[in-house]
């Protein structure tokens, strides 16, 4: 089967989300929370449009993986989050560290490969990590961050911290044998660990309905004897009450849940994608249900947000970008004679 | 028998099979080779020849097949793959899960059952996860079973940094697999030899892991239509030279040469041998370089500490060239760090073109690198 | 908790065994059938105890995994075989090889290190392979035959034999990354496998109650929309019966099944094990199900088989380890000039 | 500064701090301490010395914590941890499940966030499965997070053969992980240092792999019972000696100074240099004893090629001793092979002490091993 799948979007696969009450998780968000969830949708969003343009004009080399379209997965589940708890991210992680409260400025100047970045040039766009800031960092390796959220749950847990870890990984990452071990243990010991699978339908190329026999990745969860619950990840306030129920009960002691929020990646994989394997449709499809100007017209739609404030947010995200674009460029870049320098602590 | 020279690392490099390298005549059809075509001129890019290699061996025998994550309609993350999928169908350009032990394990059970099984690893990075069924399963089930049974299977590993990758995705750990009894390890540094190495390790009745570099993809040379054979554990002498010795794999061999180029300029004239293989390690076509310069400088991208450079020094040292050493043995490898994304630190990360000039004028002109 | 728990024989831990009807899965074995199957538990069974006293008597060195009391699941699981269909074990693996027809000469050979076993003394008792009778490898890495399987799996389908692959795995191993991307993949693909769990309630001192959170480890094949049936471990047509029906679903083209065997490992895991970790009790009530000593009562009742019939499979069983004691013994042993030879195939 | 002899392998081996090698006094409390021992008569086995350094930092360190498979109520495949679940509780010795992988990314993320993890793999051959974890995340975080974040875990892998457990689990793959910026390797050869360097491991802020030998476990030798630290990154000189030097590691350090005794009945004065600590390789001290004895021989037993022997060889062959060496270089490693099942095979796979008498006395009679 070299065709293109279809993923209609209306549908979510035929899976039910969690939510059947958009209005009562939208009123669940007090105003600052919802102004605070939009900025950060558009700062992702322009960071993103950022980043691709700066790449496009060869100002940065490597490659990056862009979430735009996935903005609301990124921002919901970790509105649910204190500022001490800790996040794992992956390779497509800008969204996550800016959720979680991440300096704009830093982010690209670590893209830009400088000394004022996140890990001072040397991790780039898949290793950015705000540690300060909880996030532990994106990671290169698909699953990477999973075996790791469970020795930071068990962390958590051995010095009686009250907090959670929430750990974001894709559709393809659930076929890593990494998964499975990390969900398990999470698992059979009880550890305050939320596990975020962003389906996005796709694990590069490969079509989720080709690469597991189940119609959910949240199917899964049954083998650990841990919820699984489906919510419409381009749905900001339905992903918020979903990961508030998951983290609740991480903290509340109970243990691990497992939330797949149903998405799409409206970018290519990465730079190399010339999108073979889907077609123009699909993409089209969702791009027609962007979950900012969803979240937006919702807010304009219940009367909580009016035209002047939307634009004064997205301006704000905007100056933001602005800033940081050129905080990053004119930041110094690393000095080589420290290249061996931070392999090893001290 | 000097080649022609080579710009830096992007570059056309043109082959030279040098003594050792002769190319036996292929048995398998060519399948891929545009009729008519004048071979002296044919020229390909060293992903087109793997591609012609995957071609060639899955036409000729139906037991070969490849697969891998996105080696499908994708193309491969490097493009490798191609159109491969539209000529072989579904089955036998298969795309699998992201499952990299899994994968691993399965080219085991079918090279254990009959089959060829050509796997692509998307990083060689990512063989971190496969090493159980590489090194436990794969490596010693023939001898395990007394020889009762074989594992006839070949895994690609695009390797090395360049790209700005960042630390997960620029690795070169191709020798940790030397360290490994019944593995094979090679790596090619020209198209000519990712064609034929490749069409030897598929014919080869032991897993054998090959190690292709993402730099080295788009570079172009000269690769005969037919499906010939390059013997997996000889190595080839790029350039001839007087002076000094360089051994150099992957990479390293196209700028080994431009750095030959320069240094024959300043009156140094360099021998270049292309390794090729790694294990089995051709220490032989080296020493008898050496014996003739009496001097070593030996390159690689892989860490210095640990490096395939370790083996070669130790071995040359140890062996009949050690009363014929003019001066000690120099290596230049990659620093002792994670690869760096930033590109000026990733490239000051591993050897280039300018550390070999100064390292074989050095060690030329002062007895030492 | 390091109080050995208890897992009682009876409840089979509250899950439901698949089959409902002992006659009729005893009368579904053909005469020839009931005597082979008990013929090889027997050959097991004393196989097991000879490889045990020889190495009390210091015959043999390394260490060594018995499945006394595990014959049914062995036995069972293969008799569904036929003899070109192949088989992966385990460490713990003898059983697996004299069930599909393994010669126990060539077996204790082996387990003594003599040039005459099946691995000409390079493997011992954790590798024994029997290539030809295909019985593709014991395997001293927990769940290290998982993801082979597939890869024969897809042998079979790709040369379009009408061949089946028997994997066998204890429930410690089901814990391991590559027991989750062998099922997936088994699963997608649809291929001709047979997942079998000897599940005996302990990966080593791991009590499958601490390690796993589900109560089967069938459940688990709900991840890879699988079947999953659990059975009676110790019931050898019961056992029989669930791998007749698998195999005729691999060997059909509707893909794998996972089938969970209960039951015990009468010994200590291998030679170091004292069994801190669980009762006398516990071991006491699993001996009462021998299954051997079961299978034979259920024929005598039956009228199956008489006494006499009885006895003399025994005895053929104990002469035919006998004579391979004698064999393993006297064989000579590898020529250590021929060390390095047969690290590669020519 | 000579050490007291030793028999074969499993026999009691004296521990000689040696220059390099004395120990600082320690921090923590010493908890297993017997009260009152004569700690000059106080010996432990090599495993109850590993155990003790457990019980003195978990004791001294909430943050220190214990577990891997079957370490608590079975006491460790190889009785290494013994009573501990019973001293200090199941959450802080802690039963896992069979998932390398998963574990050592445990391990990861403890420490991460403050924890002090110490992982047990039951067998050195298992981290096949937990590369991934260890190489492209704990041996990288540091430096990718640009020095903002430590990964101070501890892993303790049992290795070596000699057991009879076969190819699977009788692996010495410690060379592979010298490869690897961003790790540290230690391998004790006594049970003094297995109690130190697992302190100084557990103090690092950064990864540490602790390379037990399962043939030492039962070993005896002088263990202080205060909770002293033995440096990482430095060789002790065991035995003086004019003639030759030998470096070794893990059990061939009794090994070698067994042989030695015995080529010092025969006249021939050899030095014997413990390296215990892989990466980082203190050169130095193996290089001030060349420098003296102008012979070399490295003995380990993974396999020679790419054995921690080469880098040896290559670091001291392009030292300053290398116009001193009135001899080639020469190693003694593991043969090209599995580990074989037979015993007479398994021992003829790896060094043994009549090899290393044959190899010195040749390389100091006949100027070659
Ligand atoms: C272990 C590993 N295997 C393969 C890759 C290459 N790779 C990077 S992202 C990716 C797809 C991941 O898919 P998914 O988990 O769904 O995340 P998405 O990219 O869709 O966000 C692949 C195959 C990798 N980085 N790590
Ligand atoms: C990858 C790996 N981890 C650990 C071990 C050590 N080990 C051997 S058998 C065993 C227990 C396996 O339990 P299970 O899968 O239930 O099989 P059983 O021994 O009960 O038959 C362990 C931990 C191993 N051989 N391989
Ligand atoms: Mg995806
Ligand atoms: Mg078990």
């Amino acid at each position: 089967m070299t065709s293109p799948s279809n993923h209609s979007p209306t549908g979510l696969d035929g899976s039910t989300a969690v939510s059947s009450a958009p209005a009562a998780d939208l009123a669940a968000l007090d105003d600052a929370t919802v102004e605070r969830a939009l900025l950060r949708m558009y700062l992702i969003r322009k960071f993103e449009e950022t980043a691709e343009a700066s790449y496009m004009r060869g100002l940065v080399h490597g490659t990056m993986h862009l979430s735009i379209g996935q903005e609301a997965s990124a921002v919901g589940t970790i509105l649910a989050l204190a500022p001490d708890d800790y996040i794992l991210s992956t390779h497509r992680g800008h969204g996550h560290c800016i959720a979680k409260g991440g300096d704009v400025a830093r982010m690209l100047a670590e893209f830009f490969g400088k000394e004022t970045g996140y890990c001072r040039g040397r991790g780039g766009s898949m290793h950015i990590a705000d540690v300060e800031g909880g996030n532990l960092g994106a990671n290169g390796i698909v699953a990477g961050g999973l075996p790791i959220a469970v020795g930071v749950g068990m962390s958590i847990r051995m010095q009686r911290l009250p907090r959670v870890c929430m750990v974001f990984f894709g559709d393809g990452a659930t076929n890593e044998g990494a998964f499975h071990e990390a969900l398990n243990m999470a698992s059979i010991w009880s550890l305050p660990i939320v596990f975020v699978c962003e389906n996005n339908h796709y694990g590069m190329s490969m079509d989720v309905a080709k690469a597991m026999a189940v119609a959910n990745v949240a199917d899964r969860a049954a083998a650990y004897a841990m919820p699984g619950v489906v919510v419409d990840g381009n749905d900001l306030p339905a992903v918020a009450a979903a990961a508030r129920a998951a983290v609740a009960r991480a903290r509340g002691g109970s243990g691990p849940t497992l939330i797949e929020c149903k998405t799409y990646r409206i970018r290519g994989h990465s730079k190399s994608d010339r999108n073979l394997y889907r077609t123009k449709e699909e993409i089209d499809a969702w791009r027609s249900r962007d979950p900012i100007a969803r979240f937006a017209g919702e807010l304009l739609d219940a009367g909580r947000l009016d035209a002047a404030a939307h634009a004064r947010i997205e301006a704000e995200a905007q100056a933001a970008i602005d800033a940081a674009l050129e905080f990053a460029k004119s930041s110094p870049a690393p000095d080589p004679a420290m290249l061996t320098h931070d392999v090893y602590a001290t | 028998m000097p080649s022609s020279t080579s710009a830096p690392s992007t570059a056309t490099v043109a082959t030279s099979a040098g003594p050792t390298g002769s190319a036996a005549p292929g048995s398998g059809a060519a399948a891929a080779a545009a009729p008519g075509t004048d071979t002296a001129l044919r020229e390909l890019s060293y992903a087109e020849a793997i591609r012609e290699a995957l071609a060639q061996a899955m036409s000729a025998d139906p037991r070969v097949f490849l697969f891998g994550e996105d080696v499908g309609v994708y193309g491969g993350a490097f493009g490798v793959s191609g159109d491969l999928v539209h000529r072989f169908g579904t089955e036998r350009v298969l795309d699998t899960p992201i499952s990299e032990l899994g994968i691993a394990g399965a080219a085991v059970g079918a090279a254990l059952t009959g089959m060829r099984p050509v796997l692509e690893l998307q990083f060689s990075d990512f063989v971190t996860l496969a090493m159980e069924q590489l090194v436990n399963q794969a490596a010693k089930i023939h001898f395990m079973f007394g020889g009762k049974a074989n594992v006839p299977m070949v895994v690609r590993l695009p390797a090395g940094s360049g790209t700005g990758a960042a630390a997960q995705h620029s690795q070169s750990l191709e020798a940790w697999f030397a360290h490994v009894p019944g593995l094979k390890v090679v790596q090619p540094s020209t198209p000519h030899d990712a064609k034929g190495l490749l069409l030897a390790a598929i014919d080869d009745p032991n897993p054998v892991l090959v190690f292709e570099h993402k730099l080295l993809y788009k570079t172009k040379g000269h690769v005969p239509a037919d499906a010939y054979r390059v013997p997996i554990g000889k190595a080839a002498v790029r350039r001839d030279g007087r002076d000094l010795t360089i051994v150099a794999g992957s990479v390293m061999v196209p700028r080994s040469l431009a750095a030959a180029e320069r240094l024959a300029a300043d009156g140094i004239d360099v021998e270049v041998i292309d390794l090729r293989s790694l294990r089995p390690l051709d220490s032989a076509t080296i020493e008898a370089s050496v014996s003739r310069t009496h001097r070593l400088l030996i390159v690689h991208e892989g860490v210095k500490t640990m490096g395939i450079g370790a083996e070669i020094s130790a071995r040359i040292a140890e062996g009949s060239a050690f009363d014929l050493l003019d001066a000690p043995i120099a290596r230049l490898g990659g620093a002792d760090t994670p690869i760096p994304y930033n590109p000026v630190l990733e490239k000051a990360a591993v050897p280039q073109e300018d550390d070999i000039v100064r390292a074989a004028t050095r060690l030329v002109r002062e007895g030492r690198a």
